[in-house]
């Protein structure tokens, strides 16, 4: 077993190789289990004509924490990978859409499931694959399909990244994860789809072995890069949300 | 979805009425919205596992002020709380719970349903892009499809139309539309009302649903105790 | 969340009304995660033209505990798909192998993996996916393949069981199950792939909820039914390997 | 593969020499057999994470006699011990881990190795099924594919071929075979020796090899010590 610690001492530190062009992928779903800290690092460091995949660009919700749209309005993004372009209320105006109307930014909008697997298939190897979701939608158009015992089918093909930023409640200095309840979501999936895993860790980093084989959630395998998160106010966790006024 | 005073039933008393649909042993997702205040109904003695796409199983309420676990939220980002034999899984297992057939029933909103059971939520007309979330595969993929939406548009149109105009999120999967209205069935030509509101008239309904309405037989008011 | 026991009585009860012609998995690899206590009620309760679903048919190691082979030899099967209708060590022959080579069962040859995700895309409504492995082998011959940039996959179809016979360490009441060790193995692909799944259980079953949501690794809404293990001699259990003399 | 008497090196001879090309932080999945002994060579301080089919990541020796854990084997069945920080995944996942092209390098045993890196290992002449397992999506998958087998049957005849004639499990796969008489690597036309066993020539390795062999530059002794 690889028994060299791979925490690193900054943010900083971390993103500091991350090349222009690079696909780089947040986890997260709403607050839980968002890199909120790498995503701020990312944008201090710079990297330009990045592509993004994540849940969402972010914004939809107050307060407003590091996201896509921060890295848009700040020239970093070429093209977004996402479920959603805009927010589920209409009503609600996602920093991110008036750069996509715009032009600026391209997007790729996936279905969550599919964007789930899509990451999920990459990292297991599997290049394509055939769903039911979005059949016979705007979103297959044009698209090939498939008729599998009478039902028909959309192809996916995997999702493969350069760069995976996730994070969790709990890791040894191996990297194996463990997630606290809904911080887990697309993390462990986006870990085994990229070349270079990035984890932000809410617990101190345990000595190598301190987990249970049997608890782990993410094997050390696919995790290259730890940090840990500090307390508030230099370190930026999840907070309550604010019912925005409407 | 609007706010705004309408004749009928109000928000929860149609997650009520769709709550009553849920039984016993059954898996159901609840989209963001008014569907999720189906969580809030008594059904009795009916066990129920709530799921939500980020791999939440076996969720319940929303959790009090003050006792909130931050990382732990259901499908539109409140802090819930965990029923006894919940499980978490990640998002490529939990949208295999969807898309392998395992949720009973989904309930979401949306702009518009058409009478052969096609439905729209996620890209308003001429909007770039959208907001698709889960919606598209737990309307492919779940066994039932119980949708919740006012009956008419803020300019009095209908939302139960003939065919819809906005891209739809799946096609002839509907099984089941709660309106403020009433109770109401995709038959293919049209609607069929199975319960009505208190206070409306099968006419009223009639003259803003599109396609043929039909009435069951013995048509009963919905209780709103 | 669905709160009645799942807890039957005995393995004779749980397999009771299993018809004619079911297509059954039985977890396990080696003897950790194999469910012979189910094995064996089925081979007594007596079904037929069954089709089965393993690792392996069985009788390659000694002592011989209840397997596929013995199904077999009791004329209750009629195809079995698997990774090894013989064994890896050509000298061993397997209790199956002459009811194959004779043409009295149908046996179908699936690379280990490909069982795996097979049983994986059931379970997770993926009708068919694409893989690298068996091409260019005799496996491949005259079947669907595809180039994906640049290399050649087979195309795979999902695997849907009538019932998955599983083993696991720790559940409660509603089924949600932990595996020791190796005794996860095809045992969570499974029961996620089955209309039914049926699983003995090692401890004692605890009461629902005893295990913290994070640590379940099978979520109870896959399992139908619990069994539990009771001790040596009435219940089988996994033993020290004996080498067979060669 | 044989046990019958034969020249050159041992098993765990051949083991040792293919355990010293593993470097630092590789992961490594080894195979039944030989390939199983590879994990008790000493190669000093590189980490290696051992991989197994059944979902063991970072496994260590087998277990001494009285200490097994009966619920935990390699892919050959043996109870083995973990090493610190080791995980347990499904089978699903664990394929995941090999066919996602995470393994560094697979060392599996064969009947025949062809010049076109093919090889084969999982049916014999005329045999009707066979056993595949793991080791055709170890084959395609893994970065490097390690083979190790017997220089020649037990008649005699060549196992390192110009093409095989049993079915293979992968074609032009192979990046390096280690046999009784020594280190080769296929090389479209034939095999390019590397290493040579104590008490072989070459010429004495050409006559029982198919293809050309050719020899690398400053030849060297495998060391047996």
């Amino acid at each position: 077993m690889g028994q060299k610690s791979k925490l690193v001492g900054s943010f900083r530190e971390a993103v500091a190789d991350i090349p222009d062009g690079s696909t780089i992928a947040f986890g997260g779903f709403a607050m839980p289990g968002t890199p909120f800290n790498l995503i701020k690092a990312l944008w201090e460091q710079g990297a330009k004509r990045l592509t993004l995949v994540a849940n969402t660009t972010g914004g939809a919700q107050q307060p407003r924490m590091p996201d896509i749209g921060m890295l848009v309005e700040n020239g970093q993004v070429a093209k977004v990978i996402c479920a959603f372009t805009a927010a589920t209320r209409p009503t609600d105006v996602l920093p991110f859409t008036k750069y996509y109307e715009s032009g600026e930014v391209d997007a790729e909008l996936v279905p969550q499931g599919t964007l789930a697997e899509r990451l999920r298939s990459a990292g297991a190897g599997i290049p394509a694959f055939y769903t039911p979701t979005a059949v016979g939608t705007e979103l297959a158009a044009g698209r090939e399909t498939r008729l599998i015992d009478g039902r028909e089918y959309l192809l996916e093909y995997a999702l493969k990244l350069d760069y995976a930023f996730i994070r969790a409640r709990t890791s040894d200095t191996l990297g194996n994860l463990r997630f606290h309840r809904s911080q887990r979501n697309f993390n462990p999936v986006m870990a085994t789809a990229a070349r270079c895993t990035i984890a932000e860790i809410d617990e101190p980093v345990l000595p190598a072995g301190s987990i249970d084989p049997d608890d782990v959630h993410t094997p050390g395998i696919y995790v290259h890069r730890l940090v840990q998160v500090p307390p508030e106010p230099e370190g930026i966790w999840p907070t309550r949300r604010q019912e925005k006024r409407r | 979805m609007s706010e705004s005073k309408s004749k009928g039933l109000n928000r929860q008393q149609m997650a009520d009425r769709v709550a009553r649909e849920f039984q016993d042993g059954w898996i159901v997702n609840l989209g963001v919205g008014i569907p999720t205040m189906c969580s809030n109904t008594d059904i009795g003695d009916r066990d129920i596992t709530y799921h939500s796409e980020n791999g939440v199983i076996g969720y319940g309420p929303v959790a009090p002020a003050g006792q909130e676990d931050l990382n732990l939220v259901n499908a539109g980002g409140q802090n819930v709380t965990l029923n006894p034999g919940a499980a978490m899984v990640h998002h490529a297992d939990s949208f295999g719970v969807i898309r392998g057939g395992h949720i009973d029933a989904t309930v979401m909103g949306a702009y518009q349903v058409s009478m052969t059971g096609d439905f729209a939520n996620w890209k308003l007309k001429g909007q770039k892009g959208g907001g698709i979330g889960g919606a598209m595969d737990l309307a492919a993929c779940a066994k039932r499809v119980f949708i919740i939406l006012e009956h008419v548009t803020r300019d009095g149109s209908p939302r139960l139309v003939e065919a819809c105009d906005l891209p739809v999120t799946a096609r002839g999967v509907v099984t089941l539309v709660m309106t403020n209205y009433g109770l109401f069935e995709p038959t293919g030509t049209g609607f069929r009302l199975r319960e009505i509101a208190p206070g409306l008239t099968v006419e009223e309904i009639r003259a803003v649903t599109g396609g043929t309405l039909t009435v069951a037989d013995g048509l009963r008011q919905i209780p709103t105790a």
